[in-house]
């Protein structure tokens, strides 16, 4: 057994969290807050220079052909950095979906353009009235000539603005669910952001009679539903491993303020009650690692991982909001400025925490797993 | 033991609900607000509220109910303090425009407290019209929890004194006329003995305001510099070198009028009604066990804040000094006001993460605005933390 | 409004505090614990000359006709001492019950012999398989001849092995709902004590075709489903009243201890970890003494208490075990020898904390009564 | 990064797991045992339990899995300390009587770390074949969590020491034959300088034992006092005045093999199983939305606790010094085992109070017993305050 990253993932580790600490201020968050039409293009351009959008994409669709354990290494990197870009969208979902699709020629068309950075995905995959579960889907295509004929609205689309495509979700006439991909620009699409929390620019996104080649389906039936199961999966063990780097800096921002703070004449990180809530952090923050950790190796390896993503997201999300918070306590009155980064911590792992189901999701289907 | 109003106080608490529910704008409780019991407030969004709100307060001070707490000729209260009580527990249960409540329930109470009778005479009037407001000039940037460590200096000048130092975290110094603030009168005496309060007007040359932008994106904090500020020593206020003593008292005054209990009440009305009227995935969230346990877990502790908050009126009226249970107070409302917005955000799941410009907020917004502001709660006017150690150390006489 | 004792009150709570400090030392409980079949009955008769079980029983019918507040002081004190004696199940529950019967006869039979202590009653109200419902009550009342002939089992019947009386409920062959008095030393009865944490004798008690006279019956259909709802309500409010004074004794007790205590050269009651478990303590304590006695205060005014009690049992229920426990943790490994008395508290407010309804339980209520 | 066994350690957790079902008497696991991590054990209830213990534990040390633990020629570990965590953790699941845990898991390894090779080769093989089990002589009236105010005193005599003083809180004293023992040897020295370790006969003469009976009413604590007792300097194990150095390691090692972790497991099966078989008010409690969302949050903990469990094993094997990690674990799986016990109380309902002694106890009335033994787990070997502190102090480099 062996639960640290291995000699590479540590040098890419590494490598990830130094290029992000230069390329990656928190100013970038707080330029998203203030418009959150676009992101940094060129950022992203550096990124996909150091191939990290192919990272887990088969070497035969131009990626590297790592595993989801080298990808979460650099979501670990990008969560420990708050980088405000559509990279999960983009190269965990987005890839996710195309790899586990049998639609060939979709997948040759797009996945080299996800690897070399050349293509922004966003997900819409929730509507209105409906949170995580894939039942209820209203959206509607109907099969028209050769293709589709796409009509729905759904909520919470990141970075919708932004995007080139979208990965959606649909019902046929004879009620079999589709997975496919959209164009952003096709004719018939509405989008209108709403603020959110974590200033991702999330969007409600209205499609009318969007006309859709066959190609753009990725799965129908049973394989659309295994496609989604598979999405919430990866997903949801990724946004585990972006709240352990979030929470991860929100300890070291801590301990570093409270160590250096001095009221009463003592240092605040002296007291007791400061310290405590410091230890508390520590132990969410290690366990959050390590059963974040299992859960992304077992996806990786490809072994069964239900029981263990949906233990590892329940924690994980629970622990976000407590460590964040605990940081805005231990910081006192600083913390509620907005020139402190605490916040946009605190915003982005609330957003992890709800983003593929939340802890009273995932608590449901731990009973489940556990034979409840 | 007798655990309702009195008539009197029945009568009192019908009549402020009825010129309430007269009085007030149409709509204005649905107006985007505050989170209960936050440090954030930051003025109104839009200029006609303010003018509504000022119009309302107009006939606020009409009724003459500010300026009957305290009966200036007779240097004492007006009103029990139960009877404030009704009052503040009224109007934020509607969320009424209030007078600013720093003024009307921390400076006046003060001056009615410990100021002189010249004094009394000539700042309570003015409070009572609405025409000085109040802010309170306790933190600098050594001296936050730790207030016994305030650097700012006043040096006496002839008949005035002058004052050189910084105050931070001044929540709405920007939006009122002038400040409470406590100062070093004695640079030689032990930490907290040389401290005194003045009153100092923002428009003192000298005084410099820089605005802090809150986390909301708000701009309720100001850095306020102050520069050989010249002040009169008639606006030295309950004696040189008091200064800690009588903010022992302060406190005890700010963490009661701060509550704002029936806002509690009110925002938990509003998630109820959300929660009966919404569906997710098919089924109303009323219905879902966690959430019905949730709310019944919030609602049994607002209840319990409000025993504790009329407890603390009831002492006060009875002649006794609330300090410790002035702290479970606002320790136990504080907790409360984070853990509502939390437990909140849990109940809608995606949804409550949705910011307060948008049409597919719920409640416009309220609960993913009320998680952010909650922080301030557990923060500002004293920590959980400091709360707890006043009431071991105080309440339960365990040693510093 | 006025939260506290009246001049009355205070005076009664002060002997009774007194009384019991004297004369109800731990050693009570610890007798119990070795041999539950009796309690001290020397007790019980000072306590009965002192005019204690009658004090909430009418005038007519041989008590001083006290309100419910003036019974809750005494409860108050009894919990702060941890009282061994089936004072509850006869002066709250039993007197509760035949003041709100109209067998007239059995009233005017019983309640004297209540009021003057030779009478001891337990309730045997709660059947295996069921939990604080009174729905499925399997019990069975037969009518036969004059009277009835009645046949069940019952769970958690206090001082079983002591008792004059049962008050217990079963279902007329119409079905309708019973609630009756039956002696403990009717033919066909058998009594099994089993262990349980407060060492309060609970029993299983079995009857089989028990003869009893039509008198037995106190109320019979909606009546009786409305006498329980008011045995449920008066007993839970005063089970928080127990409550209350379990845990003040825990925090006095542990105030006292970590004051006096010395470890690293310090008084531990100076470590701020220490101090803020006694705040909690203290918090905990007054959070429940008010929403306690508004619960109380309602019932005795005889004005709609429902929501008022479901509050206060929830929230006691719950501050009864974190207290308990918190008692504990704050005096270390003494806290786990029989010797010091913590334990009993913990034990005894456990109890109280489950009795008539647990916090789940009363949460339900409330999330009824505030309109969900 | 490898989450799963190595086909080693794959083989032997098979080996183990195939014994202990073979080997391990009908029904152990049924009988009543004590709550996960609790320090309340107090010896077998009856006495056929005793005898079918003991004849099991010869097969254990007949298979060599005690002695194999250390190499005693080459002076080390023979097996991995993952080997080690592997054995515990099947053990503990299956309830299987174990050699006393003191003594294999804390004085084996400190002998072999800072023992010379003649104490090594005295205490090894006896402690390998059964013969010689331990209690830990460390708490005394005035060190508690501060053991670093230890007043027993070893004061040298020729070839000898003459120890004077108490222990107390000794678990387990009564059942076991020797102590292992940390005394003064230095009083002039400062407070943490003057301590060393002995090993202590029980049957030495001058030393008397006092059962201290616990709040379940056993006999697992005594008082015990020495008086002149008289000890061989060869006794003195890891250098004179080397004790509380040597302290801090054992006290890493027993975080670590008290845990019991597979205890955790198991009892949560029970648990889990008897929701699935019982029906309250004719449902049944596993269909209740709250008690599966309880069980959820359970099961995941315990998940938390293997890995930080694992990692524990991972860091010795590394020759890393696990002091924060131990830490860590021991507070997360202590406060998890107090909060099992209460919320297995909790889906109980008024069942859960019902004692192991009678019929209708659920699961023969161990969550009741847990409600109590649990109390033991966040305060013996350390109270969380005190790991909070060590993890902030060493962990994080906050000030002491």
């Amino acid at each position: 057994m062996n639960l640290d990253f291995n000699e590479q993932q540590k040098i890419l580790s590494d490598s990830a969290q130094e290029f992000l600490s230069k390329e990656c201020p928190k100013e970038l968050m707080r330029q998203r807050r203030d418009s959150s039409t676009e992101f940094n293009r060129e950022l992203w351009k550096k990124m996909a220079d150091l191939g990290w959008m192919g990272v887990a994409i088969d070497e035969d669709y131009g990626g590297s052909g790592g595993n989801f354990s080298d990808l979460a290494v650099l979501l670990e990197a990008m969560g420990e950095a708050c980088l405000p870009a559509p990279f999960f969208s983009t190269a965990v979902i987005a890839a996710t979906a195309l790899q586990f699709s049998n639609t060939e020629s979709t997948k040759t068309d797009l996945l080299p353009k996800i690897a070399d950075g050349s293509l922004i995905f966003s997900y819409a995959l929730i509507e209105p009235g409906n949170s995580y579960s894939i039942d209820n889907i209203k959206a509607l295509a109907k099969k028209e000539g050769q293709g589709f004929s796409v009509s729905g609205t759904k909520l919470f689309v990141e970075y919708a603005q932004a995007a080139d495509y979208f990965l959606t979700t649909a019902k046929l006439e004879n009620n079999e669910l589709v997975v496919l991909v959209i164009k952003a620009d096709s004719a018939g699409i509405k989008i209108d952001p709403f603020g959110t929390l974590d200033f991702a620019g999330q969007c409600e996104v209205r499609m009318q009679n969007i006309k859709v080649p066959e190609s753009s389906v990725l799965a129908i039936g049973d394989e659309a539903v295994a496609m989604l199961q598979q999405i919430e999966l990866v997903s949801a063990a990724g946004k585990c491993v972006e709240i352990l780097g979030c929470i991860q800096a929100v300890l070291d921002m801590s301990v570093t303020y409270v160590a250096g703070r001095e009221q009463f004449g003592q240092i605040i990180g002296s007291f007791q009650s400061v310290q405590h809530h410091c230890a508390n952090m520590a132990v969410e923050v290690d366990s959050t690692r390590y059963i974040t950790r299992q859960a992304v190796w077992r996806i990786a390896q490809g072994l069964p991982a239900n029981k263990e993503v949906a233990m590892a997201k329940s924690y994980a999300s629970s622990a976000a909001v407590r460590v964040g918070k605990l940081g805005h306590q231990t910081h006192g009155a600083i913390s509620f400025c907005d020139e402190l980064d605490m916040h946009l911590y605190l915003r982005r792992a609330h957003a992890a925490s709800i983003a593929f189901g939340d802890t009273e999701y995932y608590l449901e289907k731990v009973a489940v797993e556990i034979g409840l | 033991m007798d655990i309702k109003f009195s008539k009197e106080e029945q009568e009192f608490h019908d009549e402020i609900d009825e010129f309430l529910q007269r009085e007030l704008p149409e709509g204005w409780a649905d107006k985007p607000v505050t989170w209960p019991h936050d440090y954030a407030s930051s003025g109104y969004q839009e200029q006609g509220d303010s003018d509504l709100a000022e119009a309302f307060l107009e006939k606020v001070i009409e009724k003459g109910w500010v300026k009957a707490f305290w009966d200036i000729g007779a240097e004492r209260q007006a009103y029990s303090n139960m009877q404030q009580a009704i009052f503040d527990e009224r109007m934020s249960y509607y969320r009424a425009p209030t007078m600013n409540s720093v003024t009307t329930g921390i400076v006046a109470p003060m001056l009615l407290r410990v100021g002189t009778k010249e004094q009394k005479e000539k700042w309570l009037p003015i409070i009572a019209s609405g025409e000085a407001t109040f802010w309170l000039g306790y933190s600098e940037p050594n001296a936050g929890s730790d207030l016994g460590s305030v650097r700012t200096s006043a040096v006496e000048d002839g008949d005035d004194y002058i004052l050189n130092g910084q105050k931070c975290w001044s929540s709405g110094a920007h939006l009122t006329d002038y400040s409470w603030m406590i100062v070093r009168t004695d640079q030689e005496a032990r930490k907290h003995q040389g401290l005194s309060f003045f009153i100092v007007d923002n428009k003192t040359p000298g005084i410099k305001m820089d605005p802090v932008i809150n986390i909301l994106g708000d701009h309720s904090f100001n850095n306020v510099f102050l520069d050989d500020v010249r002040i009169s020593k008639d606006n030295l206020i309950g004696g040189k070198n008091r200064g800690f003593y009588n903010l022992m008292t302060a406190l005890d005054y700010e963490r009661i009028c701060l509550v704002g209990i029936g806002g509690f009440k009110r925002m938990f009305e509003e998630i109820r009604d959300y929660v009966k009227a919404t569906s997710h995935d098919g089924r109303p969230l009323s219905e879902k066990p966690s959430i019905r346990n949730k709310m019944a877990r919030i609602a049994t502790r607002i209840e319990v804040n409000y025993m504790l908050f009329w407890r603390t009126a009831e002492m006060l009226d009875r002649g006794e000094d609330p300090n410790v249970e002035s702290s479970i107070l606002k320790l136990t409302a504080t907790e409360l006001a984070r853990d509502m917005a939390e437990i909140a955000m849990e109940i809608l799941g995606p949804y409550g993460q949705i910011t307060g410009n948008s049409e597919r907020a719920p409640i416009r917004g309220l609960v993913s605005r009320g998680f952010l502001e909650s922080i301030s709660a557990t923060i500002g006017a004293g920590t959980s933390e400091v709360m707890r150690n006043i009431i071991a150390q105080r309440g339960l006489g365990l040693p510093r």
